[in-house]
């Protein structure tokens, strides 16, 4: 008991230290100094018209880097902590096949998120959305067939290659901007093609697209690290 | 020339391909990390070269200038940090690689690849959220690495982690969102940049809180021993070595944002630190698992360089190496600090883990067993020495460091801050030899040995046990050895630098322990090494003659000259003993330095040295697990407290007395003795002499040379008159002849040889004090002539036991008895020896007594000279019961019939030494007229009325003329004998039981030989005298730090939501320090 | 507008205590989502609708699957553990 | 409305914290993180708010001169993009460390966890 | 320089055969003395001398090696080393001795090479009762020797000198400036010291006739045992001198044979004191005298000391 209103004692505490934070917040009507360059002269140095994917992409590449290697690890370490669960055998053949409506739903479903998926990354620099949205879209349409049971798991050799060759490929991009244009992921070395067109805004879309096929191999694989009986070797 | 970015993107790519290249080879994976670590700290090492000349290296992403996009930057700092941080991946990274049982696969060297790249980022990024990025890289694939462990409670720890992980980033996350709020800019240097901000304080609160729960500070620090104690050693040492060095150089980037704006923080930040350094060195003494009290070490020194970093006054020193150093690298002197600290820590820390490796089982050898590395020179050096540099003594840069900080404190008057750095490290110096000691403990030492082991049934003590079976290390103990041999080169480089004003001769004890540890490793016959030794002592006496005084001459022979006699016993040595010449030779050297040091760091570098070599030596003791612990305890206390009283300076009222108690504690003066009949006796036999009869003298000669500041009061300022007026010089006094009295008394009811002779020492030092406090011509010069004496009588009297010791095989004297007939040099020597340390007329004892009581009454110490003699009489009495037990009464039957003489190695020094006492006191004048040149320069022999007339040296108070005496004594002796020759003219020779024994034959000699419990009626008559007191009052200080340390570390109680819960705490804690209100 | 938010912003409260509190964790864990799906639609009407699908996907669907999957794996090794209890009890 | 995204933000952060610290199942533990983790989400967005912003978005819509008036700051919006994927990430590894350690002490009580202590 | 070492070598073999013959004659008046107080007739005053000369002409004789042959010489050496340490008549060049080489510090430490000579040689001879007898008379000697020494420090912090002439000196001009006057406090701590000094009954546990056989000398015999005779012989009389120097005044007279009656009969009487004492108690065991000692005289000499701080 003792233990429980210490602890309300000490939320109310933290709550009065943060209390000031709140206060003196009316209506922001300015943005900061550093958004106001973003929004003046994001679109004419990228050509990209969805300015968030500019920031995120190019202006704060290296956040994204950092975030693609932080998915990685991630992924790693939970393959790792799931590969060393031991499964006892009456656990893995108490799951019975999935039913007739069940597969033919799936198998059809599955197309359709898929596309939607590789839509959703590759056209990041137009509309809303982009490659982490992308490979989590694919990543769920690859769930639902082994969540359906359509396929018994996701073949470890295909994710990891894709998984690697996409992680170094965006290296790789960046490199070459570094070598190429004025600096480390600068798109800039691609033609900036005519607005709002698929092929425009530099390197921004294939790097988008890239993290999009790594997010959706890794997190696939994840799940089915964590989902599959087996436990992959 | 490799900018940053392209480290960052070469991690990178190695993270993604290495799990896919595994299905190339094993082996290809393996060799592509190791060359890639290799050229990361290549390239670090180009940065810091580039540095010099063109200054920090900015590199920019994304095409765009600063503000816009994500900017690098390497400065000086982070160029060498950054540089420790890749030394130590390529080390870890290769022992992971080559470990026998849990060897890194490719998921694993992927995900260490991640951990470098975010650490890499993290210490080179200039953007706040930026920097959460790379943190959260580094935590993420610290719990992926986590993962790969065997410790199945692994699993616990890592979820304790990321919870306060989590909790950590949430309120930095806050921290920057609202920073960007006001600032609208996410560049640290921006935002430092934009003066006159509105009030930024809360947003830099979260901020610092986000890094310091990361950085472990106190309340909120448990989940992080759980992760040290449940992870792999490899693991262990990368959270501890490389994760902080990381975590504190973003600390130090961060440190213009807070000063700028959030000065409260910093003041906060260092409470924290000092707490944490101070409570985890507490709570580590109670540790029974090894990794979890290396966690502890680390928090411990974590907190100690931030601690070292926030105080304002941490930077003054200007140490002579420091400064050079500093401007080499164009680093102002906190940020040198702070980097060999660092390194000091990366490297120490991470191969003690990496040792543990090695270990049986993780949990501490507890004392009565077997340490797993008794003897075994592969393991122990790296171990031993990593030991040293986490204690900062010589000659790792800890050392270093720490004297700059210390001194730099001492200069701005911090004393609070001295005594936190200094007693916390005296409590990691505990918990970190206790388990250094452990593990080299031999089977049969029970761990609490300090008194004479007597057995019950009298029976003779059981043959030692062949040393037990150790373990062979793995060649994977490069890893380890290798950082240690970098971490002694850059001490080494640092101590050369400083010293080299001038004082290169305080380095040769260290080039003699290289150069006598190379002999053993060549294995050189152990007579060849020991006269190379011999020749090694003469160049370095002939070295340092030109720079000899008066006062330094005299201790100079007893030093140097003393030893090399004594260095003679060592010929009788057949096995080879290694290890014990390279240390014994570095002793005697740094007690050489202390005879021609110039500056007050040479000095303590040479005493540290002198406090190092000697524990090396005493820890060889077979039963000498605990006593050598004692030992480096009182030892480094009393050099803590000298280093406090020359960081002060001698400003401060009590300096005086500090650094007198510092001394005393290193003589073992009463009080502060418990450490010393352990040290003297437990040591091998060849060790106890050089230790009782040179060592004991190191602490007398600082004193005469620091006279000048006794004549302080005891209490300044104080009220009333009679306590101002005592001065420090009366407490000595008292001091001392108490000291003599008391080990007088409790040598007089040992059982034990080495045991009497380790408190008679005991008492000969008390007498010394007592001289030297007197401060008057004739206490000086008496004070010296004991000294010298000491050193003869002692050393005489150790070699001869040592003989008898080795014949014999048994240190109890009971046991022996009639020895005479068998060992009749042996018994000479031990005459004259205690002939000349009762004080009996004719030899020099009589000279040293007769010094002391004229000066004594000079003085109008009348009572201290009533005691004087008691303690004399007293020294008569263990003196008769040392060489009636041993040599004279009844020889055992069956034990001792075909032991020989003590060997001739033994005796040549013996009869060395005995040929000088009598030339002493033959013509006393030959020592007693250098003694006063000596002492001339500050009592000048004339006020006293101290004079010569002939060979009959005059006092005030009396005259003594020791050439008379002798020739009296020789007339006197020589009639009689004379007399008796003619009237004996037909003497017969009997058998041993040939004795007037009441018309019976005693037939068994254990019943007829009285030796056991000598002076059973003394003891009933004064035995009170020697109850155990000092013993119980330093076994109740310890007990009282333990039950302390208990009290700490139940905080940490293991549930996930109570380290949450601190973490709160800590948050409400760190706001309130920082000055602000609800 | 105003009003539009303030409702959201109750439903998200009131779904985050009842996740917290609920008896049955299936249906706690089905709650998170929920208030991680009413949090994007806050974001769309804050003018982030980058956010709101991050949020969408990221935050409602793909964190409850594996909420569901942990937790699945969890009952069934508490359940088979508790089998063995009482199999030698 | 800013006003009341701040409002909303920290009720969502001190539900999630509350959570945290009180609830001793594991499981609600961690959804305490990541309803923290949203409520830090919705501070990084009501921080990039601006009364009546649209999305910043050129399109037809919203020409590249009055993005400048009346666009949403994107910078927040970048910041959360990454937040959301790292809670992701933390929150996963953090569900395969209570599996595991579940499976090695098969209780779901916090307070049973306790080999590691002192 | 030959003929000042031979008139010095005539006035050593004068007061050597002063001292020898005055002491063996008190011990035998001693002992008639002791005998008449215990109602026997008591053997002739020259027994001492009938002792000597028996054990000197003894032919058979054994030995148990070197130390125990060795033994009684230091122990004759400690003896006649002490006398010669000491200026027997203030004043004279014959009896001066040879005092010119040491102070008192040098006469009470020569005490003890008299005390080691004769542990050793008990010792060697391996007879248990030797060493049990020297292991007491030595914490004995621990004992009184603190009351000593503290009186002999009070007496040479009263006169600023530890050369025994020029404590004698001091004292001159009359019995009230002798320091049992002056001082008495040291006098009275010194005597009592003097009677542990002396062997005599309250303090004989050292030789404890009955219990081991007169202890440490046991397996002395024939030559040996003469030797240490003549030298209880000379030890008592140097000590007598000493004391006598040191608390009454000493012998000082123009004429050389006054000043020898004087200092015969000053002797005569300190030792009188102690038989006196000896007879009238019994035997303390060795705890008991060690705390006696402790007590009261220690108490007294540091009366005396602090007498003389102030």
């Amino acid at each position: 008991m003792l233990k429980r209103i210490l602890l309300i004692v000490s939320m109310v505490l933290l709550a009065l230290i943060l209390l000031p934070l709140l206060e003196g917040l009316g209506e922001q009507t300015h943005v900061s100094s550093l958004a106001e360059y973003y929004l003046s002269s994001g679109a004419d140095d990228l050509n990209s018209p969805n300015l968030v994917t500019s920031v995120v992409v190019t202006y704060r590449g290296l956040d994204t880097l950092g975030e693609v290697t932080v998915l990685f690890a991630a992924a790693a370490g939970i393959m790792l902590a799931f590969k060393g669960l031991k499964m006892d055998e009456k656990e893995r053949e108490k799951t019975q096949g999935p039913s007739e409506l069940l597969a033919s739903g799936a198998s059809l479903l599955f197309p359709i998120l898929f596309i939607f998926g590789i839509y959703i990354f590759t056209h990041g620099h137009l509309s809303p959305g982009g490659g982490f949205q992308g490979g989590v879209v694919i990543a769920s349409a690859a769930l639902l067939l082994l969540l359906s049971g359509v396929i018994p798991g996701v073949s470890h050799l295909m994710t990891s290659l894709l998984e690697a060759l996409a992680g170094a490929s965006y290296v790789a991009i960046g490199l070459l901007g570094l070598y190429l244009a004025a600096g480390f992921l600068d798109p800039r070395f691609l033609p900036r093609g005519e607005w709002s067109g698929i092929f425009s805004a530099g390197a921004i879309p294939v790097i988008y697209s890239l993290v999009g096929i790594k997010v959706g191999s890794e997190l696939s694989a994840v799940l089915n690290a964590m989902i599959s009986k087996g436990g992959e070797k | 020339m490799v900018t940053p970015i392209v480290i960052i993107a070469a991690a990178l790519a190695m993270a993604f391909l290495l799990p896919v290249l595994e299905k190339a080879g094993k082996g290809l994976i393996k060799t592509l990390s190791l060359l890639v670590l290799a050229g990361f700290f290549a390239a670090s090492l180009s940065w810091v070269a580039q540095i010099l000349q063109t200054g920090a290296i900015i590199s920019q992403t994304a095409g765009f200038k600063a503000p816009v996009s994500i900017n690098l930057s390497v400065s000086m700092m982070e160029a060498t940090g950054l540089a420790v941080i890749y030394l130590v991946a390529l080390l870890s990274g290769a022992f992971q690689i080559f470990v026998k049982k849990a060897v890194w696969q490719g998921k694993e060297l992927s995900l260490y690849f991640a951990l470098i790249l975010g650490l890499s980022g993290l210490v080179m990024t200039r953007d706040l959220f930026n920097l959460f990025v790379f943190m959260e890289i580094t935590s993420i694939s610290l719990y992926g690495l986590l993962v790969s462990g065997r410790d199945e409670r692994r699993f616990e720890g890592g979820f304790k982690y990321m919870i306060a992980g989590g909790l950590s980033s949430a309120f930095y996350l806050i921290g920057v969102a609202f920073l960007y709020r006001e600032t609208g800019q996410l560049n640290l240097d921006i935002i430092v940049a934009q003066s006159g901000q509105a009030n930024l304080y809360l947003p830099l609160l979260l901020l610092t809180i986000g890094i310091l729960i990361e950085l472990k500070p106190f309340p909120a620090n448990g989940w992080a021993l759980d992760v040290y104690e449940s992870a792999d050693p490899g693991t262990g040492a990368v959270i501890s070595a490389m994760n902080t060095t990381a975590l504190i150089l973003v600390f130090m980037k961060l440190m213009p944002l807070l000063q700028a704006f959030g000065s409260g923080i910093v003041y906060a930040a260092l409470i924290i630190a000092g707490l944490t350094f101070f409570l985890a060195n507490l709570a580590g003494i109670r540790q029974t698992s090894g990794r979890r009290m290396l966690g502890y070490s680390s928090l411990a020194q974590t907190g100690l360089i931030l601690f070292v970093l926030l105080s304002p006054s941490a930077g003054l020193s200007e140490e002579r190496g420091l400064s050079i150093i500093a401007s080499m690298l164009r680093l102002d002197t906190i940020e040198v600090i702070a980097l060999a600290l660092l390194i000091n820590h990366a490297l120490a820390k991470s191969a003690l883990f990496w040792l543990t490796e090695f270990l049986k089982k993780d949990a501490l050898h507890k004392s009565s067993e077997e340490g797993d590395y008794r003897g075994n020179r592969g393991w122990l050096i790296p171990a031993g020495m990593a030991v040293l540099a986490l204690t900062a003594l010589p000659p790792f840069p800890g050392f270093w460091a720490k004297w700059a900080v210390i001194t730099s404190f001492g200069a701005a008057g911090n004393i609070g801050g001295i005594a936190v750095i200094l007693i916390g490290s005296l409590l990691e110096v505990y918990y970190l030899f206790r388990w250094f000691i452990r593990t080299q403990a031999h089977g049969e030492d029970g761990g609490d040995v300090i008194a004479p082991q007597v057995p019950e049934d009298f029976a003779p003590e059981a043959a030692p046990a062949p040393a037990g079976l150790t373990i062979k290390p793995a060649w994977q103990i490069f890893a380890p050895a290798l950082s240690i041999i970098i971490l002694t080169s850059l001490g080494l480089a640092w101590a050369f630098l400083s010293l080299s004003g001038g004082q290169e001769l305080l380095l040769l004890p260290l080039a003699a322990l290289a150069l006598y540890a190379l002999f053993d490793l060549i294995a050189l016959p152990f007579a060849v090494k020991n006269i190379l030794a011999m020749a090694g002592l003469g160049g370095y006496a002939y070295l340092i003659y030109g720079e000899l005084n008066n006062m330094t001459l005299i201790f100079g022979a007893v030093f140097i000259a003393g030893s090399l006699v004594q260095l003679f016993l060592l010929f009788n040595k057949r096995d080879k003993r290694s290890g014990l010449l390279p240390f014994l030779v570095m002793m005697i050297l740094s007690l050489g330095n202390l005879l021609v040091f110039k500056s007050s760091l040479g000095f303590f570098f040479s005493w540290e040295m002198m406090t190092v070599s000697s524990f090396f030596l005493v820890i060889r003791g077979r039963q000498a697990s605990r006593a050598s612990l004692r030992y480096i305890m009182f030892s480094l206390a009393g050099a803590f407290m000298i280093m406090y009283a020359l960081a002060d300076g001698f400003r401060g009222p009590l300096t005086g007395l500090v650094f007198a108690i510092g001394l005393l504690i290193k003589m073992g003066a009463i009080g502060f003795h418990i450490w010393l009949p352990g040290a003297y006796a437990e040591a091998e036999d060849e060790v106890s002499t050089f230790l009782s009869s040179v060592l004991s003298k190191a602490g007398l000669f600082i004193l005469f040379i620091t006279a000048g500041i006794y004549g302080q009061t005891f209490f300044p300022g104080a009220g009333n008159a009679f306590l101002a007026s005592i001065d420090i010089n009366a407490i000595l006094g008292w001091i001392g002849v108490i000291t003599a009295l008391a080990g007088a008394m409790m040598a007089l009811f040992q059982e034990d040889i080495k045991y009497t002779l380790a408190y008679s020492s005991m008492g000969q030092i008390g007498y010394m004090i007592l001289a030297f406090s007197i401060q008057s011509h004739l206490g000086w010069v008496t004070a010296l002539y004991l000294a010298v004496t000491h050193l003869l009588f002692k050393g005489l009297l150790f070699m001869a036991i040592a003989g008898v010791i080795m014949r014999t095989g048994t240190r109890l004297m009971y046991q022996m008895g009639g020895l005479i007939k068998k060992m009749p040099i042996s018994f000479i020597s031990v005459l004259l020896a205690i002939i000349a340390l009762s004080g009996v007329p004719p030899l020099t004892g009589f000279g040293g007594k007769w010094l002391l009581y004229s000066s004594l009454m000079e003085k109008g110490w009348y009572l201290h000279a009533g005691l004087a003699m008691f303690s004399s009489g007293v020294a008569f009495l263990y003196l008769f019961r040392l060489i009636h037990t041993i040599f004279l009464g009844q020889p055992k039957t069956g034990m001792f019939e075909n032991i020989k003489e003590a060997p001739i190695w033994g005796l040549i020094p013996q009869a060395i030494f005995m040929m000088v006492i009598m030339g002493f006191s033959m013509f006393p004048s030959l020592l007693i007229k250098p003694l006063q040149a000596a002492v001339e320069m500050v009592y000048p022999a004339a006020a006293e009325g101290v004079a010569w007339q002939g060979s009959t040296v005059l006092s005030s108070l009396g005259y003594w003329n020791g050439s008379a005496v002798m020739y009296v004594t020789m007339g006197v002796f020589l009639i009689p004998l004379a007399w008796l020759m003619i009237v004996n003219g037909r003497i017969q020779k009997v058998k041993q039981f040939n004795i007037v024994f009441a018309a019976e034959r005693p037939y068994k000699p254990e019943t007829t030989h009285y030796a056991y419990n000598f002076f059973s009626h003394y003891q009933k008559a004064l035995g009170f005298l020697v109850e155990v007191r000092a013993e119980r009052f330093w076994t109740m200080i310890r007990k009282s730090t333990d039950a302390l340390g208990g009290l700490v570390r139940r905080i940490y109680s293991g549930n996930a939501q109570t380290y949450a819960f601190h973490i709160i705490i800590f948050v409400i804690l760190f706001h309130l320090l920082a000055g602000g209100t609800f | 507008m105003i009003y539009i938010v303030a409702v959201l912003g109750i439903v998200i409260a009131v779904s985050a205590v009842f996740a917290l509190y609920t008896g049955k964790i299936l249906s706690a864990i089905i709650a998170s989502g929920a208030v991680s799906l009413v949090a994007s639609l806050i974001y769309i009407l804050a003018g982030a609708p980058d956010v709101a699908m991050t949020e969408a996907s990221i935050g409602s669907a793909l964190t409850t699957v594996v909420f569901l999957i942990a937790w699945r794996r969890i009952s069934r090794i508490v359940a088979t553990s508790t089998e063995k209890e009482d199999k030698n009890a | 409305m800013t006003q009341l995204l701040y409002i909303l933000a920290f009720v969502v952060m001190a539900i999630g914290l509350w959570g945290i610290l009180s609830r001793r199942h594991l499981i609600r533990m961690i959804i305490g993180f990541s309803i923290l983790d949203t409520g830090i989400h919705i501070l990084l967005v009501a921080i990039g708010y601006r009364k009546g912003g649209t999305a910043p978005i050129l399109d037809e819509a919203l020409s590249k001169g009055e993005a400048l008036m009346n666009a949403v700051d994107p910078v927040p919006s970048a910041l959360v993009l990454t937040a959301i994927v790292i809670g992701l990430a933390v929150t996963a590894l953090m569900l395969s460390f209570a599996v595991r350690m579940v499976q090695n002490n098969p209780t779901m009580n916090a307070d049973e966890h306790k080999e590691l202590k002192w | 320089m030959l003929t000042s070492i031979l008139t010095k070598a005539l006035y050593t073999l004068i007061s050597f055969f002063v001292i020898l013959n005055y002491s063996l004659l008190l011990l035998g008046t001693m002992a008639r003395v002791r005998a008449k107080v215990q109602g026997r007739i008591g053997q002739p005053v020259w027994q001492p001398y009938i002792d000597i000369i028996k054990n000197n002409a003894r032919r058979s004789g054994v030995t148990h090696g070197i130390m125990f042959y060795l033994g009684p010489v230091f122990r004759l050496a400690g003896g006649l080393g002490t006398y010669f340490f000491i200026p027997v008549i203030f004043g004279s060049k014959i009896f001066a001795n040879f005092s010119f080489s040491g102070d008192v510090l040098l006469v009470m430490y020569f005490i003890f090479f008299g005390q080691l000579g004769m542990a050793l040689g008990a010792g060697e001879s391996g007879h248990p009762y030797s060493p049990i007898g020297v292991a007491r008379g030595l914490a004995q000697m621990t004992a009184f020797e603190l009351p000593f020494s503290l009186a002999v420090i009070a007496v040479a912090a009263q006169y600023g000198s530890f050369s025994i002439t020029e404590i004698v000196a001091a004292q001159q001009g009359g019995w009230q400036n002798w320091v049992a006057f002056t001082n008495p406090f040291a006098m009275a701590a010194g005597m009592l010291a003097f009677l542990g000094m002396s062997m005599n009954n309250p303090f004989s546990i050292v030789i404890a006739p009955q219990e081991i056989p007169i202890g440490p000398p046991t397996e002395m015999h024939s030559s040996f045992l003469g030797m240490l005779q003549t030298n209880r012989a000379i030890f008592n009389g140097a000590k007598m001198v000493l004391f006598m120097n040191l608390f009454f005044g000493g012998a000082a007279h123009p004429n050389i044979f006054i000043a020898l009656g004087i200092m015969i009969m000053k002797t005569f009487l300190i030792y009188l004191y102690v038989v006196f004492v000896g007879v009238s108690f019994p035997r303390f065991r060795t705890e008991q005298s060690i705390r006696f000692f402790l007590g009261v005289p220690t108490l007294l000499g540091l009366i005396a000391v602090i007498q003389q701080m102030i």
